[in-house]
């Protein structure tokens, strides 16, 4: 195993609970995320893990706790300030924009990076057109390190699912994030597939420094790339700790796991 | 294979950016145009020029407006009449309080005055969506119109509400609106601006904000979490489709009929450019101009066909006929191809690379 | 029906507002009339005005709950199956079995556009079938008008229109309207009904969730669009025989589907009920405004009016009164 | 697999094209037997969904066609039968994605997949009952709105909702993703029972080679259009390709995930 | 011989054809009947063809457009039949030089033809109805002295059209006492329940007027019936006088007012002869020959009229064979329609004598009130003069503003 050194805090989550109606989808977690780790949430389904993603990029609004982020705790947020503060994600459910090439949803990734004006724009010339080539410049370096060049101008909705999960990974890390939410990336790939994606994974963590947090069901990656994991079982906190204690936890592996792990 | 785009390897980025890269493609443009500025107002009779391709080149550029609400952004509109009516009137008090300004000043004026009514019925979509927003944008079709109609300040008290323009030229004694500018002229005018402007929606749907509007388009919730605003970009859309929709509707005014009462832009009006973009295809400019022929060409088409081969029928049935067979072509290409003309024109290249194998 | 709280929320407030607003502008402005029975007849003529316009809304409710899709071509439904009524009873049929001739019209007419339209356009975006509607409506004005011309006719199926005087002759009311009102309430019963006890009712919501979801369970829809298309035919037909004997059938009837958008899009699209509340409120909201607000500013308000109105329930119910809500996650 | 009698579904070479111009299954065939389990794998884009899509005809929906080559089952050609039909007669499909009627009640999703059933109300009730036994979750959310619950809530409502039809033969496109592991195994126990107690016939399109093998009885492997190998699972998990490409078990034994190889490529049967 | 092109714009279908094909049709049978009893004008064969507009602007131009250039000299003159169709052809008719003639409808300024001398109005403007419909209220009430305090009301298509009376019952309120409400029915008028609320059980006036269109007629005074509003005193102006808009209202519409400027019912010279020229031989437009007498189809046999007898008067100056539009602009300068001339064509009563001048586009400007008994037009008053002095100096003040805004220099016409 390896013995990797974790750097401060970056994020915080103090007994966050959340409710819809009489549903109560969060009761009191709190865990912390460090810099430059791998932190892993798991659980059963609905337990709450993409619930949680949500309530950090500020989708979700919970009723109790707080969350602090770079040494700020945070005020109600709006959507698309998450983005703004540099923290990206991938959704469980793809949500990749359908109507669009791979390489324009990636470059959608950029928006915030692009600072020319829509009059600039309109004409193409000048400091709009620098900048879409600057752009795509970087864009072009995500493609391909996620070797995706192949199906660089291909509508994404008619990619086959691994392939748009890949692409949704372009469009987070063209954001260049400090901290990347990972919703079940690997979900419906085969082996071989899930290695890729685990390649990218610890790649973007070792050569970008990126914070990620990853949800997964495979016990196989999550145990083998996370630093440390937290447990939610039904809106409650299992456990939190090393891969090996978490694998070890008897609560853990009644709620979650099963026998065979 | 008659069309192909192997053998182009673009070494910058900037050309693979380019609008068109595809070489055959490019050429078919320029044709295209020359065709458009040279061949058609050296052969076309006044009819041609002055009934057919004006309108045909005005309703392509307010289509081109919707197709960047609707189409790109995702924000089903239907007051489109209302907004090319708005550029209508802004024309019209624009020219005749400040009768020294030229026309292509008056004209874009009217366009950025409709950009603002724009923005503000655009308020709403923030939280409608979908065919609640369409219907909800009837709102603004019906108040304009109704505004217009109703406060003589908009057509300076004419009795009878009609406005009508005062005739106006692009410099010198090139007159495009009003009783002595010739049919060319208007048409050359209208041109320009249209193809202009088609450049410029180009550029902005491959820029930022076209991609901001198509990602609200397509998941607008995914579009904010990575970082997109809303309101801005949902109101950008607003106003430069209005932008585009004044600007037809100050030359539908100005220069195609040269005097119009509001009602020329009722609810109908908008129907039609919408029915333009979808038959045309959503989220293309292309699209705009092909829905735009469509919907202006075929019904004259139609009503002048059994002229043509000598069939004498009489107005009210080559009408109601003309009806059933233009329903009947707009189902018979939904179901060729739900996307619209332009994509069926991208098959038919799909088709072409590929031949002579099937696939 | 389950109603949530800040949908009687909404309601109350419409109701105080309908009340307060004319009566403070009476006090305040000297132009406008106001007097309690001249309020209520008004009132009462707009509730009743507003049944005319749910008769239609409720043919979009429908189809719109059956497939997502908007029909754009109710109004031309309207009109044709008048016209037909008319056209058939016209060459000598008697009204009952030409209302009989008619519902078996529209039946046929329900299969032909599953056979032709529906049915290759399963799984297309909803904006696409929406044209494709289009396309059904400019067919229908054509070949309406081809088989039974252009000119108006009267269908006169003896409902009396009498103006009546209640409460002491202070409030009039005309018996038109009444019978209107009835006609739509049965009607709309009946569709709740309907839609309630049969499992029909749960494989429409599906089918207009998922079209290809629906088809793997083996929802057959094109059985479920025949029956869908053939009930809007039939409310169609009610609304063209009402709104016949009011105008006499002609072309204009296709029209009256824009008085039923803002009726539709307030109760929302997908609620039989809220066809029915949408069409009172938007009814009497555009009566009295028009009467009590207009004189203000110039009149003939009632048009945007309806739509400013719906517009405003929006603002705070994206999805109507009672729609379903618009579900949107990640 | 010879050619067998007892064959229940027969493909024989199909090929199909979306949008009339895509072609993505290049001369498929393959055979379920009556009560086997049979595996489907390949990777992202081989084209497995698509081979399911076309036996319970929903390609239709896609723009997609089968231009050639016949779909037989039990004896008889189904091509031109509606989806509708295909329930009726006893295939019925879960479809990749989840696909719940999101505006619909769990409990509401679960009912109209028994549209067909003719059994009357106690016997769709009865289903319902197993269907919630197996997923317990389910009954907890039986009530929310199917468009507001987890990923791995929305497949159990997808595949629950398929029982409820009664089949003689599911097809299941990746039933295991998105779940946890220990309903994973859980699913799949549900799918021999189905199998064994029910001599329900089950096509399986699924990633998770190591469990799939585990499961069925014969499998095929899928690449790009077309079947590249097949045989009996136990056979396929023996394969040292598919060990090394499907199941990531090398000749050392079970790698760690960190530690895999930059730039090791897939081999292919195909080029 | 060559034949005479004549272009006409028509609407049978669309939202207003049931008002549309009645004109149509009377156009059409006077044409025809000119070609089977006389073999055309002065030998020259007349040609009809019809182009549809369905009541739409744009597809007017087109029409315009599509037939201008028809025939050997183009189209002797347009009449476009729809307020929206004849603005957008303003400018147009100018540059090709053909004479756009409005029948009762249109820019009624086009009276003064120094500055519009291409546009031509008679027989009668809204502005003159307006005065017509006054003057008759005021012998109603035993003179223009008993208007004051009276309540009149006008219910008018909120569109160019609907708002043309208004000044002009305006500046009467203001000369006679009056008292003068207004109020706009928004297109296509199919709800009037608030207006005839706010009319028939609050205002109460003592009449009504009304500037309808289409559907919004027959509505209106349904609803006038609903609120027991007397018929005897809602008077409508032409175009809300056809019987294509009784037939609906049925029994609501007894007694129902109408003005209309030309004769009603089938009892002339000109409905014989079509009827046995045509009809009788099975040529006739409309659907049968008992069709001939309804006003709007009067209306269209008056707009051919007027238009033949304007080629008759070009080709006894340019010679007889077709004429071009100018030469037609030029004849209805200076076109007399007499008394005699309309004993001799069988119209006399039907229509009233025109006779207009370079700066006189419009001539009398007279109209009758009709009422409808139930199932028909009954002519109850003699032709009504309008107040020509106030008129004139209302249509010249408005076609001096449009000259002005236009740049026009108007022409001179000593
Ligand atoms: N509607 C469509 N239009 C065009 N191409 C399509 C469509 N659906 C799928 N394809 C293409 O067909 C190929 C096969 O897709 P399919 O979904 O069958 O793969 P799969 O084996 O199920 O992959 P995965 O494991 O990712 O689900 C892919 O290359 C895909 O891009
Ligand atoms: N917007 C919402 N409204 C109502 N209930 C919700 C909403 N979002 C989530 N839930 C409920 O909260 C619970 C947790 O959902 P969540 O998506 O976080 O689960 P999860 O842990 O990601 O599960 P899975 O592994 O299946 O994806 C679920 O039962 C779900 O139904
Ligand atoms: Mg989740
Ligand atoms: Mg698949």
């Amino acid at each position: 195993m390896y013995e990797r050194k974790l750097g401060d805090v970056v994020l915080q989550v103090d007994g966050i609970s959340l409710s819809f109606g009489a549903m109560r989808v969060l009761n009191n977690i709190s865990f912390n995320v460090r810099q430059g780790e791998i932190r892993s949430i798991i659980g059963p389904n609905g337990a709450g893990k993409s619930s949680m993603l949500n309530v950090i990029n500020g989708v979700y609004h919970p009723q109790q706790g707080a969350i602090t982020y770079r040494g700020k705790t945070r005020d109600l947020m709006k959507v698309h300030e998450a983005a703004q503060q540099g923290i990206a994600r991938t959704f469980q459910n793809i949500a990749l924009f359908k109507g669009m090439s791979t390489l324009d949803n990636i470059m959608t990734g950029r928006n915030l990076k692009i600072k020319s004006n829509m009059l600039q724009q309109a004409i193409y010339w000048g400091k709009a057109q620098r900048e879409e080539i600057e752009h795509r410049r970087k864009v072009e370096e995500i493609i391909d390190f996620l070797e995706i060049q192949a199906i660089r101008k291909i509508p994404v909705g008619k990619l086959p699912y691994g392939m748009q999960k890949r692409v949704e990974l372009g469009r987070a890390l063209a954001a260049e994030p400090d901290l990347l939410l990972l919703d079940e990336p690997m979900a419906g790939m085969n082996v071989e597939e899930k290695e890729d994606m685990c390649r990218f994974v610890l790649d973007i963590n070792d050569e970008f420094g990126t914070t990620i947090v990853l949800i997964e069901h495979d016990m196989g990656v999550v145990m083998d790339l996370s630093d440390r994991v937290v447990v939610l079982d039904y809106g409650l906190q299992l456990a939190d700790g090393p891969p090996d204690e978490v694998r070890r936890n008897q609560a853990v592996i009644d709620a979650y796991l099963g026998v065979s792990n | 294979m008659l069309y192909r785009e192997a053998g182009e390897f673009k070494s910058t980025y900037q050309a693979d950016q380019a609008i068109l890269t595809i070489r055959q493609d490019r050429w078919f443009m320029w044709a295209l145009l020359a065709v458009a500025f040279v061949l058609i107002p050296l052969v076309s009779s006044e009819y041609w020029l002055g009934t057919i391709m004006l309108p045909f080149l005005i309703l392509a550029l307010a289509a081109l407006g919707l197709n960047v609400l609707t189409g790109y952004a995702g924000q089903l509109s239907l007051g489109t009449g209302g907004f090319m009516a708005t550029g209508a009137f802004a024309a019209y008090k624009l020219a005749t309080a400040f009768p020294e300004l030229n026309i292509l000043i008056v004209i874009l004026m009217s366009g950025a005055i409709t950009a603002g009514v724009g923005l503000l019925f655009g308020l709403p979509s923030l939280r409608i969506k979908g065919f609640y927003l369409a219907v909800a944008t009837l709102a603004s079709q019906f108040f304009l119109i109704w505004m217009f109609n109703k406060f003589g300040w908009f057509t300076n008290y004419s009795a009878s509400g009609v406005i009508s323009a005062p005739p106006m030229a692009v410099f010198g004694d090139n007159f495009v609106t009003g009783p002595y500018a010739t049919a060319e002229a208007k048409y050359l005018f209208t041109l320009t601006l249209v193809v202009l402007f088609a450049l410029m929606t180009k550029n902005l749907v491959r820029s930022n904000i076209g991609r901001e509007w198509m990602a609200v388009r397509d998941m607008d919730i995914a579009a904010e979490i990575i970082g997109i605003k809303m309101l801005p970009t949902k109101l950008k859309a607003f106003a430069y489709s209005s932008f585009l929709c004044g600007i037809a509707g100050a030359l539908w005014a100005f220069v195609y009929t040269g005097s119009v009462e509001p009602l020329a832009f009722d609810v109908n009006r908008s129907f039609q450019i919408l029915f333009m973009i979808i038959i045309g295809g959503l989220g293309s400019i292309m699209g705009a101009f092909l829905g735009s022929a469509f919907i202006v060409l075929l019904p004259i088409f139609l009503s002048n066909a059994p002229h043509w081969v000598g069939l004498n029928i009489p107005v009210d049935l080559i009408s109601h006929i003309e009806f059933m067979v233009f329903g009947a072509l707009i189902i018979f290409f939904l179901i060729v191809e739900p996307h619209g003309l332009a994509r069926l024109w991208q098959l038919l290249k799909e088709k072409l690379r590929l031949w002579p194998f099937p696939y | 029906m389950r109603i949530e709280k800040s949908v009687i929320f909404i309601f109350i407030w419409t109701l105080l507002l309908m009340v307060a607003i004319p009566w403070t502008i009476g006090k305040v402005s000297s132009n406008i009339f106001f007097e309690w029975p001249f309020f209520f007849e008004v009132a009462i003529g707009g509730l009743l005005a507003g049944v005319m316009y749910s008769l239609v809304a409720l043919g979009f409710v429908l189809i719109f709950k059956a497939s997502g899709v908007f029909n754009f071509a109710q109004g031309a439904m309207v009109l044709f199956s008048a016209l037909t009524l008319v056209g058939l009873n016209e060459l000598g049929l008697p009204m009952w079995l030409a209302i009989i001739a008619t519902l078996a019209v529209m039946l046929l007419l329900a299969v032909a556009i599953e056979r032709v339209v529906l049915r290759s356009l399963v799984n297309q975006e909803h904006i696409i079938l929406f044209m494709a509607t289009i396309g059904i409506t400019y067919f229908l004005d054509g070949f309406g008008q081809t088989l039974w011309g252009s000119e108006v006719k009267i269908l006169d199926l003896g409902i009396p229109n009498n103006p009546g005087l209640y409460f002491d002759g202070k409030i009039l009311i005309n018996d038109f309207d009444l019978v209107a009102a009835l006609i739509a309430g049965l009607l709309v019963i009946g569709l709740a009904l309907f839609f309630q006890y049969t499992r029909i009712g749960r494989a429409l919501r599906a089918v207009a969730d998922d079209h290809q979801a629906a088809l793997s369970v083996g929802i057959p829809l094109k059985h479920i669009w025949v029956i869908v298309w053939a009930v809007a035919g039939i409310v169609a037909l009610v609304a063209g025989i009402m709104w016949g004997s009011k105008l006499g059938v002609q072309f204009s009837l296709a029209l009256i589907a824009l008085k039923a958008l803002p009726v539709l899009i307030l109760g929302g699209f997908t609620s039989v009920p809220g066809a029915i509340i949408g069409g009172l409120i938007i009814g009497a909201g555009e009566k009295l405004a028009e009467v009590f607000v207009a004189p203000l500013i110039g009149g003939g308000i009632e048009d945007w009016f309806a739509y400013m109105l719906a517009l405003a329930f929006l603002v705070f119910r994206p999805q109507g009164l009672f729609g379903e809500k618009i579900i949107e996650r990640v | 697999m010879a050619d067998n009698d007892n064959a229940f579904l027969t493909i024989n070479n199909i090929e199909v094209i979306y949008d009339h111009v895509i072609l993505v299954l290049k001369g498929v065939s393959l055979e379920v037997p009556k009560g086997g389990i049979v595996a489907l794998l390949g990777a992202n884009g081989a084209g497995k969904s698509t081979t399911l899509k076309a036996i319970s005809n929903l390609l239709g929906a896609e723009r997609g066609d089968v231009t050639k080559g016949s779909i037989v089952y039990k004896g008889e050609k189904v091509h031109d039968l509606n989806p509708a039909d295909l329930v009726k007669r006893g295939i019925v499909q879960v479809m990749e994605g989840r696909h719940c009627f999101e505006h619909l009640s769990i409990e509401e999703n679960l009912l109209t997949g028994a549209y067909t059933r003719k059994g009357g109300r106690k016997a769709i009730a009865d289903d319902m009952k197993l269907v919630y036994d197996y997923f317990p979750r389910l009954y907890e959310r039986r009530s929310s709105q199917a468009g507001y619950t987890s990923g791995g809530e929305q497949q159990m409502c997808a595949i629950g909702r398929a029982l409820m039809a009664r089949p003689d033969m599911i097809l299941l496109d990746e039933p295991s993703m998105g779940l946890a592991p220990q309903l994973v195994e859980e699913i799949f126990e549900i799918v021999r029972k189905l199998n064994q107690n029910e001599g329900v016939s089950i096509l399986l399109a699924e990633q998770n080679t190591n469990i799939a093998l585990k499961y069925s009885d014969y499998g095929y492997i899928m690449e790009n259009g077309r079947v590249v190998m097949e045989g009996n699972a136990k056979e396929l998990g023996d394969n040292e390709d598919v060990k090394e490409f499907y199941l990531g078990i090398s000749t050392e034994g079970r790698k760690s995930f960190r530690d895999v190889k930059h730039y090791r490529r897939r081999k292919r049967w195909l080029t | 011989m060559e034949s005479q092109f004549i272009g006409s714009l028509v609407y049978r279908t669309g939202p207003y054809a049931p008002g549309g094909i009645p004109w149509a049709d009377g156009f059409a049978d006077y044409i025809e009947l000119l070609n089977a009893r006389d073999g055309g004008i002065n030998g020259v064969k007349l040609e009809l063809e019809e182009c549809d507009t369905a009541y739409n602007t744009d597809k007017g131009v087109e029409c315009y457009e599509r037939l201008k250039n028809k025939g050997s000299t183009g189209m002797p003159a347009v009449m476009p039949l729809s307020t929206g169709i004849t603005y957008a052809l303003l400018d147009r008719v100018v540059a090709d030089k053909i004479p756009l003639i409005t029948s009762g409808y249109g820019r009624a300024d086009a009276a003064d033809g120094r500055v519009f001398p291409y546009g031509f109005v008679p027989p009668a403007t809204y502005w003159g109805g307006a005065d017509i419909a006054i003057n008759y209220i005021a012998s109603q009430e035993g003179g223009y002295g008993n208007l004051k305090g009276k309540k009149i009301a006008l219910v008018y298509h909120d569109s160019a059209y609907g708002k043309e009376p208004i000044n002009t019952l305006k500046a009467l309120a203001a000369q006679h006492g009056y008292e003068f409400s207004e109020f706009p029915v928004p297109h296509p008028g199919l709800e009037q329940k608030a207006t005839w609320l706010k009319i028939g059980r609050q205002l109460r006036p003592d009449y009504v007027l009304m500037w309808g269109w289409g559907v919004m007629n027959a509505t209106a005074i349904k609803e006038a019936a609903a609120v027991g509003f007397p018929r005897e005193k809602f008077i409508g102006v032409w175009w809300s006088g056809n019987d294509a808009d009784m037939v609906p209202a049925g029994d609501a519409a007894k007694g129902y007012k109408s003005l209309q400027f030309n004769g009603v019912g089938s009892d002339f010279g000109v409905h014989k002869q079509i009827k046995s020229e045509l009809y009788a031989k099975g040529k006739g437009s409309a659907k049968s020959a008992e069709n001939t007498g309804e006003v709007a189809y009067n209306r269209g046999l008056q707009s051919a009229f007027i238009l033949t007898e304007a080629l008759r008067t070009a080709m006894a100056e340019f010679g007889n064979k077709p004429v071009t539009g100018e030469q037609v602009a030029w004849a209805m300068d200076r076109l007399d329609i007499t008394d005699a001339r309309l004993k001799e064509v069988g119209a006399d009563g039907l229509f009233d004598p025109i006779k207009l001048s370079c700066a006189d586009h419009l001539g009398k400007g007279r109209a009758k009130v009709t009422q409808w008994d139930g199932s028909q037009w009954v002519a109850i008053s003699d032709w009504i003069e309008p107040n020509s002095e106030m008129l004139r100096s209302m249509y010249e003040e408005s076609a001096a503003a449009y000259a002005k805004e236009k740049g026009i220099t108007p022409r001179d016409c000593k």
